[in-house]
């Protein structure tokens, strides 16, 4: 149909346009496509590239045992999988990333929700404070961790030392199974707030005002009109900063590197920290793939469940 | 949730308003000590030689910034930070680019497939980068792209979070001003670029942040392919150094942390103010 | 510059900490110095278990080094994996006289009698107590060939007699510490004498050598002179720490510590033998540390500069000055003469414990080292025991189960690399 | 430009009702269309189907002779005034003016002008550098007419342009738009719930209301013969009065005190619907032959609206001369109606128009 | 509840210049209290700072003899309708409308009763289950105005609240509204740019112009006696005629050919601005001793608005009954008018006000 077109069309004047009303209708669907192309291609390419085959590749070494160089060698079907989840350190790591997971998603948000409406105070020198408490945003996995170590250490760390003075007993928070998890929870939660805050005080800020002129008028009291205006508003938010961290205390790993090596007794050996030592610790691709992919359907069912359960729910 | 403009200060003349008043400051206070206490400490005992911090003492005769003087002259920590910040950017850049792109295709561009294209790329985003370290070793070790900053850049140019996340905002944008555009006949990349993005300013900052962040924080995968510190980011470079000193040289290992966190701290700071209250406000009634 | 810019650069990773990284620069400087044609970079890699993985897969790639160090225990997976040119390819080329290394560590890294890896940097596991600390306490020090029980008196005083301010005794949670329990108990952790005589197909981690150990571990911790700082070296800078600082009294780890155990703390330093089961001599432990690589997907010229550079490192004064720049044992039967070594000896008479317990073993296939795939899965198994039975697992249970989980691991392995 | 309406219907996704079925209409090249009627009558739908940013639920829309049912927005070449203002909250007010012509790349000299007469025209040429929030609602509104204007696009949307301006600026913005209108010779097509505007500017006007067309007729036919009841009550203020009356021999019993003489006899049904403009009426005060009571008197300026209650309590509105001194519960006579119309009682369709006169209602005395 | 505004002033921070200077009034006790002014001019910032939504720069605001600058919105109970509406946009119609009741924990059964009154009462029963953006422009305002019906709070303020509604419903709103203010008791102050609106339900009115008060007076009194031309100018459509006149002995001399004789004397000005309602001007139609021609004529049901230029070429406009057969460039003689104002011509404030008599202009023959 575009050969009808006069040669050389002024597309911008308006008259050649509207004659144009008709034939255009295809051309802009080529012209769409055209965009689709420039907007979509390279970031199709570039998850193709590292993301989808890369998941093909995990799916396929993961029915397989690897040999010393990572080259798929035997066939073996399943039984990865099988023996992974007979493996009672496995099924611990599982258990202690769950928890982990939890607990950071949690207190991650209701204190970073706390610091935003503490924020959202007018008062003088507010901007002082919203400052120191995004200020963790800044402070990477590297730092957090070497901050963290030194008031955990056992002999000189100020959790130490507190409970010296106050002849509390000592808790030797990074070798004793029952508090090391604790203690990555804590640093990770820490390191996430600034981050979280941030968001959510951002998106506190971006709410139109009139809305809640509207509700001062109506006599709403200011819980209400945080859990009947702000929340359901902010929903969208709320829900990304929920996808965001728990995916991230997923794919938690430097924390632990830095601070347990996944110790003690795989008490914070947590499902990618596992990944990684089975695979370039230990160099058993095989199995390291079975985690990788057991990994992702837990993080992809957790996603479904949240679009699912929450998704609609959330007000656009 | 107090939502006056910040430009309007109330005068305070009642005693009950003062009390309140100082009732939040209190725990504004308190809430401040708790999200410092950590960052204080650590910035305190980069300040006290090692020999005084091993012993548990907080409190030194020796406060100097020799630690500091130590970490820049003995480790290569300057570099560590140029490198982060060489991937770190161009990441952020490119994330932010590329996201805002196909979001926008998400929600504004009419296509064939185009809800399948979008459950792929939310799967993307429930594939986590790590569980695939593997293949993805083998890929650019294959690209020969090991030890160089492409191979910690080249991967990370976008991301499917980033795309859900400015679909999200995009939808979120008034249709009138969709439509207003298309009656003054604005084309996808004049609405994009020059509506669509100003007004999702608070989204993008946010994701510039993230994934700045992100690939600040990234640790795993630069761990696998860097092998020099040449190119080796700061987090890793950090753990180098912590694995280094082979015996806790504490206060050296705190200064440089501290060399880490004060230049990202400064550009926080810089970039507060594009939080501000009610950007997009009068748009429709 | 332009001099600088045609020297032939010759990589070389290695995973050496705190003094001995500034001795492998100031190797690498005295080299660099000494010669035109090559130039040594050393590059750091992060601790051994790491660098094993690193070192192959980057075989083959721009990234590779030319010359890396490797840890005793991946020599065998290394040598599978044929990624460097043998030692003994170079040494008989130019004709170097081998029989000036320590032929202990050499054997270590040879295989029918072919080098396959130069020992570089070779330690002993030996027990540090702060001999000034015990002195001022009025505790009277271990004997240098300590039991179970001699030491757990000694952890057992310092504890009380310091009210509880100083803990007495840590033993990492640390695969090779629990591996020198069972050579010096004479017990294998492999079959095949411990993979000496062929690929190992079965192990044990539970044998009544490691339940002594752990037992005495146990008795300490319930008596309460026991600290626990984890695995990892976190936990190696954590003990160190501590013990510089005097709130530890003693603790079992590399001789490759004792320069920075020297250099950290005013206090005398103490230093025994391995500490041996009650009733039963000690077997003597096997030594540690690691070797020299020369990695075979580099250019000839290249190959040339590494060989150099490790002849180098293996001169008598360069070993002697290793030695007391780190701790680990000067690997040149004429180092020991040399005014450097003489010094540190005189200074500090304890500085040869670790040479004369290594010189004290009569060496057989237990205390030799295991020649196995999977030596780092084994570790952690075996470090995850350790922490399992320190925070109150039943030992017998915890050593089972590693060593089911570690039996699995060999198999597959096995299978895996179609080892039969 | 002319833009032809072909039965169009819309039914939103969201509800089963259609809101609008089959509008037909031809819109001419250079006419001031206006669409009224009630809120929520689909005004906005049509407009918004006609600019392409609503889909057509059925039916066909030609702009120059060419379907442009599939046609986006921006290749319609129109200009639009939302209802909502749609501004662009963080560009300033010229900035917001300025936007699309930038985008089209018009020279930066011509964009500049247009956007200072647009702001003129619109009276904010001093708060030319203000950001949408910091404005009064009306001047919002004047932002989005300006907005509008400035695009001179040969066809004009607009929705209710002038709904939060005050009367004066309104009385000087009709007349600017149709100076403009006239000058550029668009083709306005303009929704109005204010008769004074659709009244004065339109040269045709369409009455919506129950998801149809009503009327389609030039101002003065709509107020003088409306097609039926809607549209007369629609127009004029105050409303038109709908008495019920029953239909004698040669006039019309509005209530036993009231008749009116009829001209026309060929009426079939017994019963109709006489509509009376409240303005046609024409009273006398004082109880003498009384057939009404007052019951509210509002006063407007110049004119008064009185209601009174017919003795059969219908109420019936009359504008009368505010210098009439006049009270609630003063009793009045309605001697006569200048114009009235007769609606069929269940169609309310016309039925026929005729002509009083002031004094010719038949009135019976009252007993109040 | 009596408001009192005493000598309130706002000055927005970003701009230097004030929006509102000294605004003093005491608003009674079950008053309906409405204020106009043109667009910008502050109405909304007036009661916005009533309502305690935007603070208050200078003065005293009083409710109930306390002061109530400080005071919280919600501490003022007090119900607004906002001029945008703030609809919640994830809560149904009824949700919007019961939510401050919810909110202050009425009885269920309570709530929905109101809200389905006040639902009723904006004819959006139908759509209670809708969200906001289903609804067109006229039925969002409605949910708006709802919301602040149902709360029932003893103060309502109203911006604008019926300006996106047809006639129709306006006025049958108007007259709810009023209704509901007087069962209710409420003290309602009303923003309106609708000068009906004004005049129909305000017991006083506020005129706000150049950040101040211009007058506050009854609806009667604001139409009959202006304090300046402003006010003058502001009420009555079309606007009053402000003529330029010689004070001559006895009379004004608008223009050579149209003299208005007075009777009152006291004037030292030597020019002064005459004010004459169009409505008020008595014409001819016919050449014969004409002083006018028609420039245009607009069509407004039973009336026409002519504009006629003078013989010094000041324009006059006029209302005449739409009977009259008159067309542009007609002639015709202004016969004379019922009442004027005369303004300073410097102070724009009233001098005098005159009734005139329809035939009682002096004129001249003009020659055109
Ligand atoms: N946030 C603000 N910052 C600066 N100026 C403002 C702000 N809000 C309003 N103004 C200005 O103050 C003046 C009064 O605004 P206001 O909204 O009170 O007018 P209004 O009388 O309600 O007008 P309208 O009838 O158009 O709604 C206007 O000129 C407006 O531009
Ligand atoms: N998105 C939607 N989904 C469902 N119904 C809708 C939607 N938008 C509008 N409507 C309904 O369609 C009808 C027509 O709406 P429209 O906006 O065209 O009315 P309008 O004539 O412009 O009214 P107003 O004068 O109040 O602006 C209304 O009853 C409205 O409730
Ligand atoms: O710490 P090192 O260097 O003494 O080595 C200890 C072990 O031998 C490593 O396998
Ligand atoms: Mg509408
Ligand atoms: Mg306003």
């Amino acid at each position: 149909m575009l050969e009808s077109l006069p040669q050389n069309s002024n597309l911008q004047d308006p008259d050649v346009q509207s004659a144009l009303v008709q034939i255009t209708t295809s051309a802009r669907w080529r012209k769409d496509s055209l965009y689709v192309t420039l907007f979509l291609g390279p970031s199709l390419l570039l998850l193709s590239v590292f993301v989808f085959w890369p998941m093909i590749k995990t799916l396929y070494l993961s029915l397989f045992l690897t040999d010393n160089l990572g080259h798929a060698s035997v066939f073996v079907g399943l039984s990865n999988y099988v023996n992974l989840f007979k493996d009672p350190a496995y099924l611990s790591s599982l258990g202690a990333t769950l928890l982990y997971v939890i607990a950071v998603s949690v207190l991650t948000i209701v204190l970073g929700m706390l610091l935003a409406v503490a924020a959202q105070q007018h008062l003088q020198g507010i901007r002082f404070f919203r400052t120191i408490f995004s200020s963790t945003m800044g402070i990477s996995v590297s730092v957090a961790a070497i901050f963290w170590l030194f008031a955990f250490n056992p002999s000189v760390g100020v959790f130490a030392q507190i409970s010296q003075v106050l002849h509390l007993p000592e808790i030797n928070w990074l070798a004793d199974p029952h508090f090391a998890l604790l203690a990555v929870i804590i640093t990770t939660v820490w390191m996430n707030l600034g981050f979280t805050f941030l968001i959510l005080f951002g998106a506190l800020q971006q709410l139109p005002s009139s809305l809640f002129e509207a509700a001062k008028i109506a006599g709403v009291n200011k819980t209400t009109q945080f859990f009947k205006i702000s929340l359901p508003l902010i929903s969208p938010t709320l829900f990304f900063v929920l996808v965001v961290t728990l995916i991230d205390a997923f794919k938690s790993f430097g924390l632990i590197d830095l601070m347990t090596v996944g110790g003690p007794n795989n008490a914070t050996n947590l499902l990618v920290y596992r990944v990684y030592q089975d695979a370039f610790l230990n160099g058993n691709y095989g199995l390291a793939s079975t985690e990788s992919v057991i990994l992702t359907v837990i993080i992809a069912i957790i996603t479904l469940l949240q679009f699912k359960l929450l998704g609609k729910r959330v007000n656009y | 949730m107090e939502m006056s403009r910040p430009n309007e200060p109330t005068i305070n003349t009642t005693n009950i308003k003062s009390a309140k008043q100082l009732s939040q400051y209190a725990l504004l206070l308190i809430l401040t000590l708790l999200v410092l206490g950590p960052f204080l400490l650590g910035l305190w005992t980069s300040l006290m030689p090692t020999a005084d911090i091993s012993k548990g003492a907080l409190w030194s005769k020796n406060i100097s910034l020799d630690n500091y003087v130590t970490a820049i002259k003995t480790t290569p920590i300057l570099r560590y930070l140029l490198n982060s910040l060489v991937i770190s950017t161009v990441t952020m850049l490119f994330q932010v680019l590329l996201c805002s792109m196909s979001a926008y295709a998400f929600v504004f561009l009419k296509f064939k497939y185009r809800k399948q294209l979008f459950m792929l790329f939310l799967m993307t985003m429930m594939l986590p980068f790590e569980a695939e370290v593997i293949p993805n070793f083998s890929t650019v070790r294959s690209m020969g792209l090991l030890n160089h900053y492409a191979a910690m850049v080249i991967p990370f140019l976008t991301a499917a979070f980033g795309t859900f996340m400015l679909r999200q905002a995009f939808m979120q944008m008034p249709t009138e001003l969709k439509e207003a555009a298309d009656i003054e006949g604005l084309s996808h990349w004049q609405f994009y670029w020059h509506l669509a993005l100003p007004y999702t300013k608070v989204t993008l900052m946010t994701l510039a942040a993230y994934s700045f962040l992100s690939s600040w924080n990234q640790y795993l995968w630069p761990m696998l392919t860097t092998f020099s510190d040449n190119f080796r980011p700061v987090q890793d470079g950090l753990r180098q150094l912590q694995g280094q000193e082979s015996f806790n040289n504490w206060g050296m290992i705190q200064a440089s942390a501290a060399i880490v966190v004060i230049p990202t701290l400064i550009i926080l700071f810089v970039g507060q103010h594009y939080f501000k209250a009610g950007l997009n406000e009068g748009a429709v009634k | 510059r332009s001099e600088a810019a045609s020297r032939t650069p010759v990589v070389f990773w290695h995973e050496m900490t705190g003094p001995g990284q500034e001795q492998l620069k100031q190797f690498a400087k005295e080299f660099n110095a000494s010669q035109t044609k090559y130039r040594v970079e050393p590059q750091f890699e992060g601790n051994y278990n790491e660098a094993v993985q690193k070192i192959l897969h980057t075989h083959g790639t721009s990234a590779s080094p030319a010359v890396f160090q490797s840890m005793d225990v991946s020599t065998s997976q290394l040598y599978h994996a044929k990624i460097g040119t043998p030692m003994q390819h170079f040494i008989d080329r130019d004709h170097y006289d081998i029989n000036q290394t320590s032929p202990v560590a050499r054997a270590f890294y040879s295989q029918n009698g072919n080098q396959i890896s130069m020992p570089f940097n070779t330690s002993q596991p030996v027990l540090y107590y702060n001999a000034s600390l015990l002195k001022r306490l009025g505790i009277k020090a271990p004997p240098v060939d300590p039991s179970y029980s001699d030491i757990t008196r000694v952890a057992k005083a310092i504890s009380a007699k310091s009210h509880g301010k100083v803990k007495g005794l840590t033993v990492e949670e640390y695969g090779w510490l629990f591996e020198q329990f069972m050579a010096n108990g004479n017990e294998h952790l492999a079959n095949h004498e411990d993979g000496r005589t062929g690929i190992p197909t079965k192990v044990q981690l539970n044998t009544p050598g490691t339940q002594a150990a752990m037992k005495w571990v146990r008795e300490n911790i319930q008596a309460g002179d026991f600290i626990d700082y984890g695995a990892g070296s976190q936990a190696e800078s954590n003990e160190i720490a501590a013990f510089l600082a005097g709130k530890l009294g003693i603790f079992i780890q590399s001789s490759a510590y004792i320069s920075q155990l020297l250099a950290g703390t005013k206090d005398e330093l103490g230093i025994t033998y391995y500490p041996h089961q009650d009733g039963k001599p000690r077997n003597g432990v096997a030594v540690g540390g690691a070797s020299l690589w020369i990695s075979n997907d580099k250019p000839k010229d290249v190959q040339q500069g590494a060989w150099e550079f490790v002849k180098y490192v293996m001169t008598a004064k360069a070993q002697a000055q290793w030695q007391a720049a780190t701790g680990y044992l000067a690997l040149n039967k004429d180092s020991q003469k040399q005014p450097i070594l003489q010094k540190l000896y005189k200074q500090h008479p304890s500085a040869q414990i670790p040479s004369q317990q290594l010189a004290t073993i009569k060496a057989n296939t237990a205390n030799s080292g295991v020649f196995m795939e999977g030596v780092i899965q084994e570790r952690n198994l075996a470090q995850t025991a350790m922490a399992q039975i320190y925070n109150g697992k039943d030992i017998n249970k915890a050593l089972a189960i590693a060593e089911k989980g570690l039996n699995r691991t060999v198999a597959s392995t096995n299978q895996a690399n179609h080892y039969k | 430009m002319t833009i032809t309406l072909n039965q169009l219907s819309k039914t939103y996704e969201e509800s089963a009702q259609p809101v609008l079925k089959e509008v037909s209409v031809q819109i001419n090249d250079g006419e001031f269309f206006v669409i009224v009627g009630p809120s929520g009558c689909g005004k906005s739908t049509l407009l918004r189907m006609i600019a392409g940013l609503t889909s057509i639920s059925d039916g066909k829309l030609t702009i120059n002779g060419k379907l442009a049912n599939q046609v986006p927005p921006k290749d319609r070449a129109l200009s639009m005034v939302f209802q909502s203002y749609a501004l662009f909250p963080f560009m300033t007010v010229a900035e917001n003016v300025g936007f699309g012509l930038k985008s089209r790349k018009l020279p930066s000299s011509e964009i500049n002008h247009r956007v200072d007469d647009a702001l003129a025209m619109v009276n904010l040429s001093d708060l030319r550098d203000r950001k949408p929030k910091e404005l009064s609602g009306g001047q919002r509104q004047r932002v989005a007419l300006a907005r509008a204007i400035a695009s001179e696009a040969k066809i004009c949307l607009m929705d209710e342009p002038l709904s939060n301006l005050d009367a004066q600026l309104r009385a000087k913005m009709r007349i600017e738009l149709k100076q403009l209108q006239r000058n550029l010779g668009l083709t306005v097509i303009y929704v109005t719930h204010d008769q004074v505007e659709a009244m004065t500017m339109a040269d045709r006007v369409m009455v919506l209301n129950d998801q149809r067309v009503q009327q389609i007729d030039t101002p003065i036919n709509l107020y003088q013969r409306p097609n039926n009841a809607f549209v007369a009550q629609f127009f004029g203020t105050p409303q038109i009065n709908l008495l019920k009356a029953n239909v004698a021999e040669r006039e019309l019993v509005i209530d036993s005190a009231l008749h009116l003489p009829m001209t026309k006899t060929q009426i079939n049904n017994s019963k109709v619907l006489v509509g009376i403009r409240p303005a046609d009426v024409r009273i006398q005060i004082g109880s003498r032959g009384a057939n009404a009571r007052v019951a509210t008197v509002s006063y407007l300026g110049n004119q008064s609206v009185i209601t009174a209650v017919l003795n059969d309590s219908q109420t019936i509105r009359i504008v009368a001369d505010s210098q009439l001194q006049i009270a609630a519960d003063d009793l009045i006579k309605i001697i006569g109606v200048e114009d009235f119309h007769i609606f069929d009682i269940n169609s309310q369709k016309l039925i026929g128009s005729q002509k009083g006169d002031v004094s010719d209602a038949r009135v019976a005395a009252t007993e109040f």
